[in-house]
Parts: structure tokens; C-alpha cells; sequence
């Protein structure tokens, strides 16, 4: 599964994407979140309040309910502020 | 039996977005009754800004406007539906986003460019940044809960 | 305390209205957020029409329309407002009417806007005969009902 | 007190303006209407349903019961379809 991060989440991660494969307990957005948040002081400063993290999958808005399935690329990004 | 809704142009873009030529092409044939046009600026927040520089999601910018601009279209009968956007440095006084709806009705016309508005800025993938003229770089511009109470208007309707 | 309202700009004129001109005047300075603006077209009819004459009001035309963009000016926190219309002949395709809203909240640029063009198609003494392609003039164009019900509603607002 | 006529108003009368000296009992918009009415077949069809006729003191509208006052420029002419 590759991961995508935007503005604020891309830099406090440190990475613009990468290739994750996470356990197969880890079904809803809600799970890969706090599965990430885990990986090392940088996930977790990125996502130490998970609720503001906006997450896309395959270029579709998505809540954090929701599972990720067969998702291809999974987006994670702060409320937008284009427009 | 309603016409056909209209199939929108969105374009994103990293140059600078040509108004006259976008109303030229939306009031076009003789056959639309009025235009309403959107341009959001890039402020000079008090002389301090050197720049915005706007991000974007490359694949999903364009689609998910698209998927807006195709909702307007449905819910009012335009004959035209321009949106374009831009990302990278954008300066102080230039133009940022640009929606154009024209309608045989002047009041969809109003309406599907308001909603277009309200649905970019919560909805469209594109985060700023400042840049300042003292050479740093400011933050992320934070998103306002008004843009999300202007959206959610719509499904009151 | 509230800031001064804007001076609106009036002009009533026979020629072209130059749009990206009005558009660039109204986002100048670096201080504005948002410009809506509308224009109006004259139609083709099917192609039976070979111009709109446009009768107005000469001394009142200005004044009145003045009297309706101060009434925009109070009422929403505009930063520019344009309002330009036409007389004499006008062809299928040109523009008839531009009204621009400049304002740092886009909300207050669309009422704006809306409320200017509701008001200048109900109180502006413009009236519009048809001049068509056989040769005959038309008939003078009729106001229509949804007009005057348009204007109503900003009264109960 | 000067009288300027508009669209089809102007053309059914004959005149785009002309200046008229209505009698002391016209006091207000209506008698303005009435009386004018009553000057020619040219006037009458202009006037025929005044109800419909919109009516400009010093180049501000006014309801048909508003008194003419001291009005310089008194203007008729039909709704309008500007805009």
C-alpha cells in the first residue's frame, strides 16, 4: 500500500510517500492511523491528533470509519485550505 | 425532460489563469444570458507576504474538483462551468482560483459559482503556505470552520 | 467601528465594456480576498435577432443606479464595486450590463452582486426593443414577474 | 413642469418630452395620469391601463398616490427591462 503525505503531515513525517504493508488486524482508517502513529516520534508528532488528519483513498475522500480494502494509494493530509 | 448538465472545465495550473479569455469563452455563443464569475486573490497581508505557495494532491486535485464541478452541474442548468486553480507561488494582488458559471438564470448562475466556492475550500486538495518578505518561511495558512459552515449550507437546500 | 463604505463606480456608456480591465481595477491592491462579478449578454434568439436597442433614462440612469450601489455598499463590506450598462445597440454575444463586488469575505461579494443585478433589473430605467434579422423591429421586451420577486426578497432578508 | 416620455410610452404618445401646465386640482401622480388621459387618443392609448405606467419625479421613482409637489421633471415611462 502506498501511503501519500501533504503539507503539514508530510513534513513532520519527513517523507512525501513510502510502501507500507500493515498487519492484516489494521481494517479501517482509523486502525492504519493509529498503526503509523506507532512507528516512531515523527508519526507521532504528525499524528498526535489523529480527528484533524483528512484521509484519502485512491483520490476519494474517505472518514475515518471507513475501511481501507484493496486501497491502492492512501493520502493523509491536514484540513485543506485551497480555493 | 432537462438538457443534458454540461461538462465542466477544470484545469489546475502553475501559470498565471486568464480571466478575459475564461468569460470570452463562458459568454461565447449568443445563446448564454449571464455570467458569474469567482476571483480569489493572494493578500498581501499588510505588505509582510513575499509569496503563497500553494500544494497540491497531483492526482486528486483535478478529479475531486471535477466530481464538485460535475454536482453543480446537475443541480443547476448551466451552459458553462469553468473552474481552474493554481498551485506554486502565487504573489501578493495575483489571482489564486478562478470559477465561472454561466445560465440562461441568472440566479443558478450565482448559485452554482457560491457552492463551487464553498466546496473548493473545504473539499479541494491544496494546502498554503506563507512565505515572507523577511526571507522565512511563515506556516500553513489553518483552515477556517466558517468555510466548512459555508459548505454544509448546501445540504440544507 | 465600522469602516466607510466603498464609493461605488457608475458608468453608463455606449460602448464595449472592457472586463478584464474592470476585473484587474477591482483586485488591484493586494487587499482584496474576492471579486465576484456578473455580466449580462445579449442573446441571439435563435438567431433571429440582429441587435438589442437599449433606451435609458439619461439623467436618472446614473443616479439611480448609484442610489442601488451605495445601498451595496452599506449593507455588505465591499472593498471595490463596479457597476457598468450599456445603451444604443448591442449585437448577439456582447455584454449588456458588468457589476463587480470586491470584498475580503466571498459571501458578502456574492449577495452583493446578486442583490445589484435584482435591483438594476427592476429599478434602472433601461428598457430593450428587439431589432430583428428580417428587417423589423420587434416589439419592446417585456419585465418579467420572477424579476420583481427577485428584488422582493432582499426586503425580508 | 416638463414631462419626458420613455419606450413605448414616448412612441404611443408621439413625443419624447413637452411642457404642460396641469390644472390646481392635479396634486398627485394619479390626477397627473388621469388628466394627461383625457388630452387626445394618442394619450389615452399611452395611459390606457396606468396602472402599469411607472412614474419618476427629479429622476426618483414614486407610487402613483405621491404628490407631484414642486416637480420639475415629471417622467412615464413603462416597468423596466434593463440589466
Amino acid at each position: 500500500m502506498k501511503l501519500v503525505y501533504f503539507a503539514w503531515v508530510r513534513e513532520r513525517i519527513g517523507l512525501a510517500e513510502e510502501t507500507v504493508e500493515p498487519p492484516a488486524e489494521v481494517r479501517s482508517v482509523e486502525d492504519l492511523l493509529g498503526w503509523l502513529k506507532g512507528r516512531g516520534p515523527n508519526y507521532d508528532s504528525a499524528l498526535a491528533a489523529p480527528e484533524v488528519i483528512r484521509v484519502a483513498i485512491d483520490h476519494e475522500h474517505v472518514d475515518h470509519a471507513d475501511p481501507i480494502g484493496a486501497a491502492r494509494e492512501v493520502a493523509l493530509f491536514p484540513p485543506m485550505t485551497g480555493g | 425532460m432537462a438538457p443534458e448538465p454540461v461538462v465542466p472545465l477544470v484545469r489546475i495550473l502553475a501559470g498565471r489563469i486568464e480571466m478575459a479569455a475564461e468569460i470570452a469563452a463562458l459568454s461565447g455563443s449568443g445563446a448564454v444570458g449571464g455570467v458569474v464569475t469567482f476571483s480569489g486573490y493572494c493578500r498581501d497581508e499588510g505588505g509582510r507576504l513575499e509569496a503563497l505557495e500553494l500544494e497540491h494532491y497531483p492526482g486528486m486535485a483535478e478529479r475531486e474538483i471535477e466530481r464538485i464541478a460535475a454536482q453543480a452541474a446537475e443541480r443547476w442548468p448551466l451552459t458553462g462551468c469553468h473552474v481552474l486553480h493554481r498551485y506554486g507561488l502565487v504573489k501578493p494582488g495575483e489571482e489564486i482560483v478562478f470559477v465561472g458559471c454561466a445560465s440562461a438564470h441568472r440566479q443558478a448562475a450565482f448559485e452554482a459559482a457560491s457552492f463551487l466556492m464553498d466546496y473548493l475550500k473545504t473539499r479541494a486538495p491544496f494546502w498554503k503556505r506563507e512565505h515572507l518578505k523577511d526571507g522565512t518561511t511563515g506556516g500553513w495558512v489553518e483552515s477556517k470552520d466558517t468555510d466548512s459552515a459555508a459548505a454544509d449550507r448546501w445540504h440544507r437546500l
